[in-house]
């Protein structure tokens, strides 16, 4: 059917081709990060600030590399788990990248983290909460940078009671990240004596919140306890606030509530009480050069998921500088990697032996469209990493 | 019959040789192979799909349900830390989508049209939100298989499915296997049938067929096929999520159908691996791939008018 | 239940049932008319919003804001039909699924280009502000009220148009019989061209109604895309009364399912949907 | 008021009161009639008399809202559309009803093969199964087509568009034979072609033909129905009929000159 000739060329050239990729020096590549983010679609804004604060970092960190140069390897992963593998599986064997960094969605981490546990690869997740990650299926190769979505609700249990609160309704998507937000809001607030009278979980990604808002109104609670983040996080907040229950009954979040939202949820947003591991107004030198480079550099005001991708950057500057600008021996890049002190914007933090960062949880408030730090509300707070047997 | 066999021939002597070589000088790249080996996997699916909307005229967009209950069930039944068998698990599987379509084959077999789509993608969505809802299920996160099946049969093993060489040839037969049961199928005289009603039900119903009883049973068919490729996907990565039940699974399997040429089974492979690779090439190149995704699907849309095996066949002709 | 919550939640259904019909209107006039499946509907929602906030942005004015919205849907509209949909007539239903599916792309890509990822938000109108007190805790908004009005309002005039105008009949003779339009001497092609662009234009401002009480985001018209079927579905293809009832009807088996039966509050609505379908394979008011 | 005058053959095929109503208008009131094995049954009668809904129910296409059809004796109003065709009743169309994108043989064969068994056989060539070619190829070489066996329905005249609709029907080896209009739209020698036919086939079958053309019905009918306006007006046989007042004044009465 085909001539023959032109087969052994198509032979020939692929084996030229081959033989010419694997002859390059490897001194002279270049470190290789691989990004898993979402550009496109919901979680579209927090893939671009990602790679906006990782790509920033390693900027600034130039110096520090030993002379290797970046680069850089973005695939939009559409926040589609079924893809995942198969994109993770493109980093790993195809691009050979140093480092993957992704990703946002938790579906996708469980996607990626079937092909990367293990491999010979530095896996840094820049948000996805999913317990499991540095829980029951953490891996010498797998960090992250952001937070266990147990870590920035657990603190709120606590506020909560100082405040008096009794009864609290609680909500999220039925999702993994609103579920584990709600259980670990729980778990402090029922210890201290405190009840949840309804746990309210709204199919994901619904918005239609008037219903389950009319509920509580009914209902009541001393306060309300919820999980919501991006687009979902701006209607639910200017429904609580259209349909009068704000200023009734006191709204508490998991500090994704009013982050990177807050200007398009406008008034309704103030006095809005949410705990994180990260506020824009922190009062620290760090922060305001952050802020203001940022805002610089990208023409519009950083956020939390912009802290995170550089402070994924500015981890894996400190370990190349660490070894001198050698990654190619896993075992002492990843020992680098843990005992790396991430000098933050969000306050200095470390790694636990799960490789989840041990970190300041603040309580902040929304006031005049800015998140304000109240408190402390729980220093150094390390996720408890149940099922990790690292 | 609007495909002619010659470009059908052409197509399965380049495409299959081609595919069969390929590891030989890629095996250095696991990556090429298990993207091969994936959209294989889709292609399979996209292909029982065509034989339902192209061959059987009955349009679903509900049949990503069988592609993820294919990876669910394998989940359910299949013991947790234990390799069992794949031929076997196989069998089962297929026997229990089977049975499933034949439920709700028969309750949506009683619509068509554009009813019929919606219909099936009712059931979709129910399934979705079932799996997607549920803890036991593992949410929308997904789960995980811990362990592959092994293949031997009478104590012959052919594959090692932990190797992705193996598992990429295990799916090129499947997927041949597949394109020569479809032919089988429609050359057989149940496949006159399905042609007939396809073309002209009344007429059809008059010569004292029930139609029903065939549509029914190509849908059972072809629900049977999509669990098989959700099984093999579910076995490539060792993950299942609830997104291989979601619309958008079943659309795009739907697009790929219509670009390679409805109705032409082979078109399915064309289609699937059009699409894929356009869609790998072009979020490599840009960030705004979906401009140019899009762009090109419309452009597509207005040059071929059956898809791009019609237009191959056309091509044919003039030179002939 | 107590009474004045089954009160507020059916008010709430049937707030939720109205803005249904709004973006399902367009969807189900395109294709009694012309029999054109418009997958790229929901893409005409989100640019509405979208366009709503860009103007809003610019002028302060909502009102100018949804005027000058409705006008480039409108163009938008009538560019689609004449170079894109009305190559297609002649083809298959599934190559129209396919170009539209190519739309919803493009669309998706250029708002991303043209507005960027971040959620955005209008503020309500000044001058509908206020919120009516309904229980102690609980208000309702009046820009809400007002939005039901509006859905009211345009379920009416288009009722009226379709019955009573000329242009109405030839849409209602259109649909039964393309060659009778045409050997009336009228150019059928122009009334495609004017359905197409109206069922546009429905969608994008239910896409600017909807944004002062929600949040614009990606992907937010592929979302209500799915509904919007559920509800023609239901309806059946092509009838505007039958939309109007089943987007109630959505609208309040939604929102009573959230509340009573939330586990199978997700699937509620395709339960209903194969329900009905089952029963009546032509959805209720086909024709 | 039954004239129908009885005969030493079988009755075939049987309506008792049959009844269709479409909301309030009467499509069919009140019609019975038996059709005799062997004989050919014309049904006359202007536009709207209701021939084509009475055959419709006869081929069970619609259900009757009220009364009976016995086939052989037996009532089946009530079985499915396509169990009428299993018990030999078969059925051509007022407008050319077949597989217009396959060959003459395989439109036949699809006739052929469903009393042949072997529909649910998924594997098995439809290329390589003689006897049914054979019994295709006979059915169209009954209606004159033989020649035309390889080529694309979609491309023979219209004329023979309708004789391959005919050998469908004898393909399936029917007892009853229900012809709608077959001589619709045709031409003069065309028409001709289908009366010989007609002539050919009325000994072997029982038929029913329902058709405009006057001549052609007179010609071929052993027995002659009228129909007005839904209703059984008289039958007999086609000199009866000729002699009949009313017919001339049901047909004067809607300004045609047909006798």
């Amino acid at each position: 059917m085909f001539k023959s000739k032109t087969l052994r060329h198509a032979v020939v050239a692929s084996l030229a081709t081959l033989s010419l990729s694997s002859s390059v020096m490897a001194s002279d590549e270049p470190i290789k990060v691989g990004m898993m983010l979402p550009f496109s679609g919901v979680y579209g804004a927090l893939g671009d600030a990602t790679r906006n604060g990782l790509k920033m970092a390693l900027q600034e960190q130039a110096s520090n590399l030993h002379g290797r140069k970046i680069e850089y390897i973005e695939i939009d992963t559409e926040a589609r788990p079924e893809r995942a593998p198969e994109i993770a599986s493109s980093l790993l064997n195809n691009s050979e990248a140093d480092f993957i960094i992704g990703p946002v969605h938790s579906g996708v981490a469980m996607g990626m983290l079937k092909v990367l546990r293990g491999q010979d690869t530095v896996m840094i997740v820049p948000n996805a909460g999913a317990g499991p990650v540095t829980g029951p299926l953490c891996s010498p190769n797998v960090f992250r940078t952001s937070f266990s979505s147990w870590q920035p609700s657990y603190p709120m249990g606590h506020v909560a009671l100082e405040k008096g609160y009794k009864k609290v309704v609680t909500m999220s998507w039925n999702y993994g990240m609103g579920k584990e937000s709600l259980d670990a809001f729980e778990e402090s607030f029922t210890a201290g004596g405190g009840e949840i009278v309804k746990k309210i979980l709204v199919p994901f990604p619904k918005t239609e919140f008037q219903a389950y808002l009319s509920e509580i109104a009914s209902i009541n609670p001393d306060a309300v306890f919820v999980f919501f983040a991006g687009g979902g996080a701006v209607k639910f907040v200017k429904d609580y606030d259209a349909l009068g229950l704000k200023g009734k009954i006191p709204l508490l979040g998991s500090g994704f509530l009013t982050e990177g939202t807050l200007e398009a949820q406008g008034e309704s947003a103030e006095g809005i009480l949410t705990t994180l591991h990260y506020a824009d107004s922190l009062d620290n030198e760090l922060n305001t050069q952050f802020r203001s480079a940022y805002k610089q550099q990208f023409g519009k005001a950083s956020d939390i998921y912009a802290v995170q991708g550089y402070d994924t950057g500015l981890m894996i500057a400190s370990a190349v500088n660490q070894l001198g600008g050698d990654i190619s021996n896993q075992n002492a890049l990843i020992k680098a990697l843990e005992s790396t002190t991430v000098r933050s914007p969000r306050g200095d933090f470390t790694f636990s032996t799960a490789h989840n960062p041990v970190q300041n949880i603040y309580l902040r408030t929304v006031e005049n469209g800015e998140n304000k730090v109240v408190e402390i509300a729980a220093p150094a707070l390390a996720d408890p990493a149940r099922g990790c047997k690292l | 019959m609007l495909f002619n066999k010659r470009t059908e021939r052409i197509f399965i002597w380049v495409f299959f040789p081609l595919a069969l070589l390929m590891p030989l000088f890629l095996a250095e790249n696991a990556f090429y192979i298990s993207k091969m080996t994936s959209v294989m996997i889709f292609a399979l699916f996209v292909m029982s799909l065509d034989y339902l909307v192209g061959r059987c005229g009955l349009i679903t967009l509900g049949h990503a349900m069988f592609y993820g209950l294919g990876g669910y069930l394998f989940w359910m039944i299949a013991p947790e830390y234990e390799a069992v068998n794949f031929w076997v698990y196989t069998f089962y599987i297929c026997m229990i989508a089977s049975a499933v379509a034949l439920v709700i084959g028969f309750l949506v077999l009683r619509t068509s049209g554009i009813y019929m789509i919606m219909i099936t993608l009712a059931f979709a969505q129910m399934a979705f939100y079932f799996f997607s809802d549920s803890i036991e299920f593992g949410g929308n996160d997904g789960l995980f298989i811990y362990v592959k099946p092994e293949t031997s049969i009478f104590g012959l093993s052919f594959f090692n499915l932990d190797d992705p060489v193996h598992f990429y040839y295990l799916c090129l037969l499947s997927l041949f296997n597949t394109l020569v049961f479809f032919r089988l199928l429609i050359r057989s005289r149940f496949g006159r049938v399905v042609d007939a009603i396809h073309e002209n039900p009344g007429r059809t119903t008059a010569l004292g067929y029930n139609i029903f009883l065939f549509r029914l049973m190509s849908y059972v068919i072809a629900s049977a096929l999509g669990a098989y490729a959700g099984y093999l996907f579910t076995l490539q990565y060792g993950f299942v999520n609830p997104s291989m039940l979601a619309w958008t699974t079943s659309g795009s399997a739907l697009v790929m159908s219509i670009l390679g040429g409805m109705g032409s089974i082979y078109g399915a492979i064309l289609g699937t691996f059009v699409y894929e690779g356009l869609h790998y090439t072009l979020e490599h190149l840009t960030e705004h791939w979906m401009l140019f995704m899009g762009a090109l699907i419309i452009a597509m849309v207005m040059v071929f008018k059956n898809g791009i095996a019609g237009y191959m066949e056309k091509l044919l002709e003039k030179r002939s | 239940m107590t009474t004045s919550l089954f009160l507020v939640q059916l008010i709430n259904g049937l707030q939720y049932g109205l803005l249904l019909f709004l973006i399902a209107s367009g969807l189900t006039l395109v294709f009694g008319v012309m029999g054109i499946l418009n997958l790229a509907h929901g893409s005409m929602y989100m640019v509405g919003a979208y366009l709503a906030w860009y103007f809003v942005e610019h002028t302060g004015s909502f009102g100018v804001s949804a005027i000058i919205s409705a006008i480039i849907a409108l163009l938008i509209g009538i560019f689609v039909e004449r170079t894109l949909i009305r190559q297609l007539y002649r083809r298959n239903h599934l190559d129209q699924v396919l170009l539209t599916i190519g739309m919803i792309f493009v669309f998706n890509a250029l708002q991303g280009i043209l507005w960027g990822n971040d959620p955005l938000g209008v503020s309500v109108p000044e001058s509908l502000a206020g919120a009516i007190p309904l229980t102690d805790v609980l208000e309702y908004p009046v820009y809400r009220i007002f939005v039901a009005l509006l859905c009211i309002g345009i379920a009416a005039v288009m009722y009226f148009m379709i019955n009573k105008t000329r242009l109405g009949m030839l849409i209602r003779a259109g649909e039964s019989n393309r060659e009778m339009v045409e050997c009336l001497g009228i150019d059928i092609r122009k009334l495609y061209t004017i359905v197409f662009a109206i069922g546009v234009m429905l969608a994008a401002v239910a896409g600017v109604a909807a944004a002062p009480m929600s949040s614009i985001v990606p992907g937010m018209g592929e979302h209500i895309l799915i509904t919007c079927f559920v509800v023609v579905v239901i309806g059946g293809m092509g009838s505007i009364k039958g939309a109007f009832v089943a987007a109630l009807l959505v609208g309040l088996v939604d929102t009573f399912a959230s509340v009573l039966v939330p586990q199978l509050s997700s699937m509620m609505i395709y339960i209903l949907m194969a329900f009905i379908l089952l029963l009546k394979p032509q959805g209720l008011f086909s024709s | 008021m039954n004239t129908q005058v009885s005969l030493d053959l079988e009755v075939m095929l049987e309506t008792q009161g049959l009844c269709k109503y479409w909301g309030g208008l009467k499509a069919l009131d009140d019609v019975s009639l038996q059709f005799y094995d062997k004989q050919l049954h014309g049904i006359v009668g202007p536009n709207g008399a209701g021939k084509s809904t009475l055959l419709n129910m006869l081929c069970g296409h619609y259900q009757p809202t009220r009364g009976s059809i016995l086939h052989k004796g037996e009532a089946i109003e009530s079985i499915r559309p396509w169990a009428f065709a299993r018990r030999g009743i078969g059925r051509s169309f007022q407008k050319t009803n077949i597989y217009s994108g396959a060959t003459c043989l395989e439109n036949c064969c699809v006739a052929v093969q469903r009393r042949m068994g072997g529909n649910f056989n998924f594997l098995r060539s439809r290329y390589t199964q003689k006897v049914l070619d054979e019994i295709a190829t006979e059915a169209l070489e009954k209606v004159g087509l033989r020649h035309r066996r390889d080529v694309i329905a979609s491309q023979i005249s219209y004329g023979e568009q309708r004789q391959l609709e005919i050998a469908m029907v004898l393909a399936t080896a029917p007892e009853v034979l229900l012809l709608d209009e077959p001589m619709a739209g045709m031409g003069h020698e065309e028409s001709q072609l289908i009366i010989e036919l007609l002539k050919k086939l009325r000994r072997e079958y029982c038929i029913v033909l329902v058709e405009h053309d006057m001549d052609a019905v007179f010609e071929l009918s052993d027995q002659l129905t009228v129909m007005v306006d839904g209703q059984h007006l008289t039958t007999g046989t086609v000199d009866q009929v000729r002699e009949d007042t009313r017919v001339k004044e049901a047909y004067l009465g809607q300004g045609d000159e047909v006798f």
